[in-house]
């Protein structure tokens, strides 16, 4: 059956187009390893800063009814440890396995690839969301084509590996930035990183329920702001997509795919749908072909490009 | 989706010189074992055992070891708190007869563990081990079990000198047999020990230090057993892998915080190291 | 009891705190009186163009799991007829109404201004949520912090009415904006409007549900969002606000009122709960006042304000 | 949640020139008076009455008038199509003896009904006018219906000259008793009309053009009654306010599109006015 679910991404062969995201389940070798040992075709790192990085004090997870906010801070072991569970993961498993990587300016970025090229990961995820930096129009880094093109070709001149930029949807136009990772020699797009920020407020104690105050979404709350900026970029760039966003069911993923993305990341449906939430989906998916007339997953189509990308909002 | 909950602390209980039970008025559906994410919104959240629970309202007891548990401390009765929870796996309810080996804050789950598995019919033994008398926990409230309860200190104030886990280890290779005895409160339910009517048990339970079970397991034979695991928790709902263990990648705040003993021997970093924060290893 | 839920807004008394907003069941005199009748302590209009507008062709409403996708296309009656019903429903309610009006250039908004002057509304509130209208540096309307000050410095100018200027959650810095509507001379603000915009395609058809495609997001998916972007303005600004996204019951009403508004608005909740919702939250607020032990809606506190407003993003 | 569903029209029947009704196979939880959003995404999505829904199927009957249905008409049976609802309000289900007045597309919903009221075990007579014989819509189907059915036309080729409001006119002043005659298909069911037997009405049910309820409404006394009334929908679901009637505010869409008597009497608009796409007044 699961032949049926077979997809290339880059050159290389994915048993199933589900991806585990940046951030999910992924601290540890044994973290990967359980979601590919649970259907997830592709794994991706914690973002791996220079430094070990604590995290926020917390809470850093508040759950409402429509998805998650998250305020972890960028907890992660640093990527010298980082790396060391990815090797320690690729010793048991053949599932491809994404490098997620953070740096708020270009020289860290460029350092944190060297170590990475030593590595045996597959790909070089550029998470591209800080917003704390701000370029010289005082547009964060992630808001920023010329901060992103910057990063991306620096990155480019010395990665090993295939690398991917991850996207922001707190952007004024995806296009543009988009477009200044695949002139900046981007080989695939990852998109979308957590909505917002947003809070919520504990209204007996009269404070924010995050420390610190605010926190991205994730989870189904985010999915039809995801599927439109992965549509938007899909008609505009050339380079292949990994889709993701409040993936939590078949249908779901489906929606991500017909948007336009090749891969799919389910992170959040994690905690909806158990670790077993990959096969559940993959299942879902042959489903979803059976009744639909689909014997292999390339046969599904996509939307219509758009015309106009950029131009995307009628009034 | 899993309500957070804020309300008062509605009783302070004064353990041990840095251990404290916090009492809240609410019917929380929890089973032995489970946890609580415990916050004041003022930067920390962090996971405690339930150490009792009853209709309208549980416990947890918490040790004060750093910053939250500080804050904590300096709480009062009336003070709001809130929590999200309860999470985690539970101990199995057994009847049959069963050894409850406790050690630090790992004795007061064990309490409420107590409880529900003599609520089942269980014949309840319990080692409590501390290092002086002072610091041991729920002493009195295990005496008011009906229950075989032996507890023993590495100081030997309190007549012999010994941890936990040497007295399980004599308990579980039949060389001690505890025996029900006038308690405190000149009930007959607590007990001391002594010398006869050798017995097996069905099942232990444990919780404390790691390097406490890590001893223990030594003397576990084939007898089945199940232990109460912590790592570093953030999400608690089984998302950020902070708390999963090497190399099966289960999540302690979902799978566990009780681990039964099939999964526990497969743990090659049981005893060995944790994950601190950052997901770096720390060793034992 | 409802005494006790009575607040001011710009020296004008309203009955409860919570506020129909623009675009729902605000097309009809009727409308706008069934939704006082049912405990809204004040009412909006339908965002009036100087010209009537039949919307899009729709499908203009989408539903999932976590809100609505609205694709309206603006659609109203022009700002002749518009002010007509809206004088209709000044005879027979006494409750304040605020007129919503929107244009994508300064003239036009002018234009409307001085309609409104002989209006018996009591406010004009503007819509400044245009996605097709760019900056000089190419930054759509919503999002410009110049085009923002430009209109409502303009229409300030005109206005015989106290100035609303509603604002756009997809900005990349909302301060700069609430700022510079405030320094044009903004009475109050009211925020948020739609998020997004957002897609969800139809995978039987493989079609995008909204026609056209995309919609904005409303409905308690937003909520963390509008709370965030509402607390953070509240920190900076020293006009009144009225917040609004997601408000669903009388928690979510407190969240707003602690994070800085002091009317509330409830707009897809009447899609949820019936159009009675306002009585309901009204409700709602006076038990959880009880609980809390506060007698009037004005004892409820709010957050501590940001001591830095702009800089609200850790990693 | 109203979810939305796609599927495959499978029947597509010609009622009339510009009359087609449409079946899918689908189970539908709808009572007679509701509608549905319906939609081909590409470009309208609009209201339709249901006009027969049984076990595990319903249908639409539509005139195409305009952009939207002229497309419609051009789709084949295996085409799909989506859809949302059922929505608004439902006939009330009487048991006793009632009167249907239908004309142009509003007698297809009164179909649905009529089989409805014939379940709970009323005495049902249907009144459908047209212009032409050819105009009459589903006078087979109302025939095959165990009820007093009498059709009527304008041009007045099926013998008389009439109108449904007319002939609703003389049923509920008593001066017309409709009765049992042999039908089309030699059943007993179908009926014409005769002057014996004068009965009352207990209920009185009405679609079609707004100007036909409007003249019929100065019959009705004091029958209680209910119309099927039409504004321009957009949501569907009660928020954008497009279909509101003055001066009740009411939604045609949620409280509508049926209303009792009650609600009919106290619109201002009824018979005058409606709104178009941008909430202008347009005159009927
Ligand atoms: C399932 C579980 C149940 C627990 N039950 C209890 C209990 O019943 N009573 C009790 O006193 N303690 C319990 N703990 C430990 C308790 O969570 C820590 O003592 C507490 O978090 C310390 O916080 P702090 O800010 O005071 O100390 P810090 O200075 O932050 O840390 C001191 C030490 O506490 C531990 N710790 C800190 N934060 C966490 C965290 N988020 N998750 C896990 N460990 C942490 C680490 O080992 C750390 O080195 C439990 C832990 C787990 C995982
Ligand atoms: C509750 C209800 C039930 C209806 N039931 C039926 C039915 O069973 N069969 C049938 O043929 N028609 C029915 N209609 C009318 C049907 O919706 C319109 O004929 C159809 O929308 C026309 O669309 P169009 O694009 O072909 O025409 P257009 O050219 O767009 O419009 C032609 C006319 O149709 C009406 N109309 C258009 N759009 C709408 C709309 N969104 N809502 C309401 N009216 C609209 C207006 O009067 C308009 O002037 C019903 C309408 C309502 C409100
Ligand atoms: C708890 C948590 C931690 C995350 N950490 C990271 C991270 O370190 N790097 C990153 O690029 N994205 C991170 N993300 C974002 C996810 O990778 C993903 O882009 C986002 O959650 C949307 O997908 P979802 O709705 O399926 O969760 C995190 C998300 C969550 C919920
Ligand atoms: C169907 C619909 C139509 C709307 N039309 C307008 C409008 O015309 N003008 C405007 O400023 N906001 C409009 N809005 C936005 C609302 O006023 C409000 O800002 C938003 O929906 C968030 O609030 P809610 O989550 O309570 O609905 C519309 C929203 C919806 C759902
Ligand atoms: S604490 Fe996050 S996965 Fe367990
Ligand atoms: S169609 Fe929108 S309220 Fe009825």
């Amino acid at each position: 059956m699961y032949n049926r679910l077979k997809t290339k991404f880059l050159g290389i062969e994915v048993k199933s187009p589900l991806v585990l995201p940046a951030g999910i389940m992924d601290m540890s070798f044994s973290g990967l390893d359980i979601s590919a040992r649970n259907g997830a075709g592709m794994v991706t790192s914690k973002s791996l800063t220079l430094e070990p990085r604590s995290g926020h004090k917390g809470p850093v997870i508040a759950e409402f009814e429509s998805g998650l906010l998250n305020s972890m801070g960028l907890c992660n072991p640093g990527i010298v440890d980082g790396l060391a569970e990815i090797d320690e993961f690729k010793e048991r498993s053949d599932t491809p396995v994404i490098v997620s990587v953070f740096a708020n300016n270009t020289q860290d970025f460029i350092k944190i690839t060297n170590r990475v090229n030593d590595s045996k990961a597959d790909f070089l995820e550029l998470n591209l969301s800080c917003p704390n930096v701000y370029d010289e129009f005082g547009i964060p880094l992630a808001a920023s084509k010329n901060k992103v093109y910057e990063i991306v070709n620096a990155v480019k001149r010395d990665s090993e590996l295939p690398v991917i930029a991850k996207l922001s949807p707190n952007v004024l136009n995806i296009i543009d930035i988009a477009t200044a990772a695949e002139k900046a020699g981007a080989d695939a797009l990852c998109l979308i990183n957590t909505v917002g920020p947003g809070m919520l407020i504990d209204i007996k104690m009269v404070k924010p329920v995050l420390f610190p105050k605010f926190g991205g979404l994730s989870g189904p709350c985010i999915k039809p702001v995801a599927l439109k900026l992965i549509y938007q970029t899909y008609s505009a760039v050339n380079i292949p997509i990994i889709g993701m966003g409040g993936v939590t069911d078949g249908e779901d993923a489906i929606e991500m795919i017909m948007a336009g993305a090749i891969l799919v990341g389910v992170g959040t449906a994690v905690y909806y749908r158990g670790i077993e939430v990959f096969n559940k989906i993959n299942k879902e998916i042959i489903q979803f072909m059976d009744e639909s007339g689909y014997s292999l997953l390339e046969e599904i189509p996509r939307l219509e490009k758009l015309e106009n990308a950029t131009q995307t909002s009628d009034l | 989706m899993n309500k957070r909950v804020t309300l008062t602390i509605a009783k302070i209980e004064h353990e041990t010189k840095d251990i404290k039970t916090f009492t809240f008025y609410h019917k929380l559906d929890a089973r032995p074992g489970q946890f609580i994410m415990l916050t004041d919104f003022e930067g920390g959240e962090k996971p405690f055992s339930i150490s009792d629970c009853t209709e309208n309202e549980f416990s947890v007891t918490v040790k004060k070891i750093g910053e939250f548990t500080t804050r904590l401390f300096s709480k009062r009765e009336g003070d709001l708190m809130s929590f999200r929870g309860a999470y985690g796996s539970s101990f199995f309810i057994s009847n049959t007869k069963v050894l409850l080996v406790g050690g630090g804050y790992g004795v007061p789950p064990l309490y409420f563990l107590a409880k529900r598995l003599l609520k089942a019919g269980a014949e309840v033994v319990v080692v409590n081990g501390a290092r002086t008398e002072e610091d041991l926990l729920f002493d009195d409230k295990f005496k008011e079990l009906n229950i075989k309860y032996i507890n023993i200190t590495e100081k030997g104030d309190l007549g012999k000198k010994g941890t936990s886990v040497s007295i399980a280890k004599k308990l579980l290779q039949n060389q001690l047999v505890p025996k029900p005895q006038l308690g405190n409160n000149n009930h007959p339910q607590a007990g001391a020990w002594g010398r006869e009517n050798r017995e097996k048990f069905d099942f232990l339970y444990a919780a404390g230090p790691e390097k406490m079970m890590k001893n223990l397991q030594k003397f576990t034979g084939d007898i089945t057993y199940e232990f109460l695991l912590e790592r570093y928790m953030k999400c608690a709902i089984g998302i950020c892998g902070n708390c999963t263990v090497d190399p099966l990648g289960i999540r302690l705040c979902v799978e566990g915080p009780v681990l039964h003993k099939k999964l526990v021997e497969q743990l090659t970093e049981f005893g060995k190291y944790h994950r601190d924060a950052s997901g770096k290893r720390i060793g034992f």
